[in-house]
């Protein structure tokens, strides 16, 4: 294992700053949530990066991303849900459209 | 075998077995004829002209079925460590195995009885 | 540099550009299958990490349910998949300061941490990571809480999500 | 004799001392072994693929009374490398509006994820790829990569047949996946590990098909699902939407999606009997005794795994001429209401019984288990019945007041 910790840590962060950049420009709500699995997966090499080198013994960094796949799913199942009743109700999958909180 | 070599055999595994369907399909390319026209690259709807795109509406039925197939998968992963405990843990854990399917399954009754597993 | 460095860095490259490929294509069934390829990349990371159970989770909860199912909701919410206009927002710009100066924070916290230069060391023989983490994650003086919570999240959200998406809960 | 009893690793070795002989670094020269190998091993994969042309043809036309090829070569032999000259010489048309490049990509990747399964094959104890510690998941992993090719395909070819092929094909392979991961579980309890050689090796006394048949059934049932064979052939449906996801594809692309159902098929035969029938080895613990310990030859292991995998796959063929596709709906009612309950049911009798007959001897474990799965069979069997009953009477009340009216 010669690759220092680092560099794990700075593809996880990159990975996280394109799903940030994804989730703030993007104007269609599917790619938005596209733009936060990328988030999410930059956290979860974080965990097992962090699971490898420091602990691999005790696995927390593991459960902690299993957990995270789980939150992932249902985080996709409900958004896309949501994503697809506004569309049938409204016709628009523009978040900035999705205004049916606004008086 | 330790993990890490095992990997790497996976690894060279996916190279070869991505090359070895590519290569029939390179030579088909050098050996087969192309003569390209309007009518052959049309698509295909049994000799009807095509009307529209492709882009048929589907059934929102579909993304229930994904929706819950996603709850079910996600559930069956978390099982599988589950398993592989069972032998060395007592039997509570077996237990605790089972309030975790039971939890889920009170979703799937739900689905049913709201009539959303019908496919009409 | 090491064999084992020059995979990584292939890997980021193809992480890296995948992902950007996701954030910046217009159509978006292509930014699904961008995704996946992201995160292909990412189960390669995970092997490496020699976290085995987690690189092949990756592949069947990732590339074959959570990518399906975008795939899915592209496909039925048709009318911007011929969008031709522009995808992103007119203040696209603020967004992408806003990430490199995220990115930039970020690199120079963790290069500024000389604790993040260690290597990692063998993991001992004998220490069967996939037991120990079943055994860790029903043993109720590990992670037995977050266990039955998942089962307990993964129903609300099938629940929730089944119940939105039917035609049923649209009429009320 | 070494090479009689351990072949594979024998020539390993012999070529790695060649290999660091003229002076290669020894991690190179296990790579450049591993590369052969593998080679090696894909190569044996692609020439049974080839034959299994023939095979399922042959097959085909007895179940339909027919003689099946038998022009070129004996017994029509020859008759797949025809085949294969035929495709590959074919004009390659790719339709307009189609996405070329995942076009491309769905065919190879097709083939790649039924030929990834092999690098977790045990043909034999000692000729294997690896031994993953997390088999199991491996196989559901490429099964995953084969539904995404799928998508590909019916999305790029721009055909409403074809996405509307995808769509019913993806929603019969998520669905059936659920059963099949879930049974998956039952050999990872009954063998304590998710390793697919670990699994072989449990099942040297007792095969787990006798330990719980019902899981066997379900995984026979879920795999054929996943195979995309008839009767769930929902993605082809010839008489319906012409062939579905591949109907734009023609030559070799083409050919690639045929032969990797075939040689999916096969690789789910094997997995079967690996699974359920004890692999290369499940011999009732005949190989412990002296006068049987040829069994234990790699060579005799890797004939009767050839030999049990030819028979699921035989089995798979069996159902598929037999049958007719089943319709979407009763496609999924089946799976969701029928297949997915049973499959949880066998799982939590599996995972408490497993913990209550530990302490009993072999041949009580292995009664316990068998029974239980025959008691849950007849249960199922009795609600179902109640069901039809029901079912039937409400049919009779409505005829009998149309009639009435």
């Amino acid at each position: 294992m010669s690759i220092p910790l680092s560099w794990y840590l700075i593809l996880a962060a990159a990975l996280f700053c394109i799903g940030l950049f994804g989730v703030l420009s993007r104007k269609n709500a599917i790619a938005i949530l596209l733009g936060i699995e990328l988030m999410l997966n930059g956290v979860n090499i974080n965990l097992v990066a962090f699971w490898r080198y420091l602990d691999p013994v005790r696995i927390a960094g593991q459960v902690f991303a299993v957990i995270v796949f789980a939150v992932a799913a249902a985080e996709v199942a409900v958004g896309l849900a949501l994503i697809i009743s506004v569309y049938r109700r409204s016709n628009t999958v523009v978040a900035d459209e999705i205004d049916l909180m606004k008086w | 075998m330790n993990s890490e070599s095992e990997w790497i055999y996976i690894g060279l595994f996916l190279v070869i077995g991505i090359i070895v369907p590519i290569v029939p399909l390179v030579f088909a390319r050098i050996v087969a004829p192309r003569k390209p026209n309007p009518i052959k690259q049309s698509t295909y709807e049994c000799g009807i002209e095509t009307v529209g795109d492709s882009w048929v509406q589907f059934k929102a039925q579909y993304y229930v079925f994904a929706l819950v197939f996603l709850a079910f998968d996600v559930e069956a992963v978390f099982l599988f460590p589950w398993a592989l405990s069972l032998k060395q843990l007592p039997l509570f854990v077996v237990l605790e195995g089972v309030l975790f399917i039971s939890i889920l399954v009170s979703g799937l009754i739900f689905a049913w009885r709201k009539g959303m597993m019908e496919w009409v | 540099m090491s064999v084992e460095q020059i995979i990584f860095v292939l890997t980021s490259l193809l992480i890296l550009g995948s992902a950007f490929m996701v954030v910046t294509t217009r159509k978006l069934v292509q930014a699904a299958l961008w995704l996946v390829s992201a995160l292909f990349g990412v189960t390669i990371l995970y092997a490496m990490l020699q976290a085995n159970f987690l690189a092949v989770v990756q592949v069947v909860v990732y590339i074959g349910a959570i990518a399906v199912l975008f795939i899915f909701a592209v496909m039925l919410t048709r009318k911007e998949l011929r969008d031709q206009g522009s995808q992103t927002r007119s203040n696209w710009w603020i967004a992408a300061s806003l990430g490199v100066l995220v990115l930039a924070g970020l690199v120079s916290l963790i290069i500024g941490q000389p604790a993040f230069n260690r290597t990692a060391e063998v993991i001992p023989a004998g220490v069967d990571t996939l037991r120990n983490l079943g055994t860790a994650l029903v043993s109720p003086d590990a992670y037995v809480l977050p266990f039955e919570v998942a089962s307990v999240l993964l129903l609300a959200a099938l629940v929730g999500a089944v119940f939105i998406a039917s035609r049923k809960g649209e009429e009320k | 004799m070494a090479f009689l009893y351990d072949p594979v690793n024998f020539i390993a070795g012999w070529a790695h001392g060649i290999l660091t002989g003229w002076g290669l670094v020894d991690s190179l020269a296990t790579v450049i072994i591993y590369l052969i190998g593998i080679t090696v091993l894909i190569v044996f994969a692609m020439v049974l693929d080839v034959m299994l042309v023939w095979v399922e043809r042959k097959v085909v036309a007895r179940f339909q009374d027919r003689l099946g090829p038998n022009r070129i070569g004996p017994f029509g032999l020859i008759q797949p490398f025809a085949d294969i000259i035929k495709m590959v010489i074919k004009e390659d048309i790719t339709p307009a509006g189609a996405d070329r490049i995942v076009y491309n990509i769905a065919p190879v990747l097709a083939a790649s994820s039924v030929i990834i399964l092999w690098a977790i094959l045990p043909i034999a104890s000692s000729i294997y790829g690896v031994d993953l510690n997390v088999g199991i998941l491996y196989l559901v992993a490429a099964g995953s990569l084969g539904t995404l090719a799928i998508i590909m395909a019916g999305w790029s070819s721009n055909n409403k047949y074809a996405l509307l092929g995808a769509f019913r094909m993806v929603a019969n392979m998520i669905s059936y996946e659920i059963p099949m991961v879930i049974i998956l579980l039952v050999p990872t309890i009954l063998a304590d590990t998710m390793s697919i050689k670990g699994i072989t090796q449990a099942q040297s006394g007792v095969w787990f098909a006798i330990l719980s048949p019902l899981a066997f059934l379900i995984f026979l049932i879920s795999a054929i699902a996943e195979l995309g064979r008839s009767p769930f052939d929902l993605n082809e449906a010839e008489s319906e939407i012409v062939s579905g996801f591949n109907i734009e594809y023609s030559g070799m692309k083409f050919g690639w999606f045929y032969a990797g159902e075939l040689l999916h098929a096969f690789t789910f035969g094997g997995f079967i009997a690996i699974l359920f029938f004890g692999g290369y080895g499940g011999f009732f613990g005949l190989e412990r005794i002296g006068f049987f310990s040829w069994l234990n030859n790699p060579f005799v292991q890797a004939v009767v795994f050839i030999t049990k995998a030819m028979f699921g796959y035989w089995v798979i063929m069996w159902i598929k001429y037999s049958m007719p596709r089943i319709r979407i709906d009763h496609m999924l009612a089946f799976n969701w209401k029928f297949l997915t309950p049973l499959a949880l049911v066998v799982l939590v009798n599996t995972a408490i019984l497993s913990k209550v007959l530990v302490n009993l001897p072999i041949w009580g474990y292995a009664l316990g288990m068998f029974f239980s799965n025959i008691l849950i069979g007849l249960i199922t069997i009795e609600i179902l019945r109640a069901y039809g009953r029901k079912q039937r009477i409400a049919e009779g009340n409505l005829v009998r007041q149309v009639a009435h009216n």
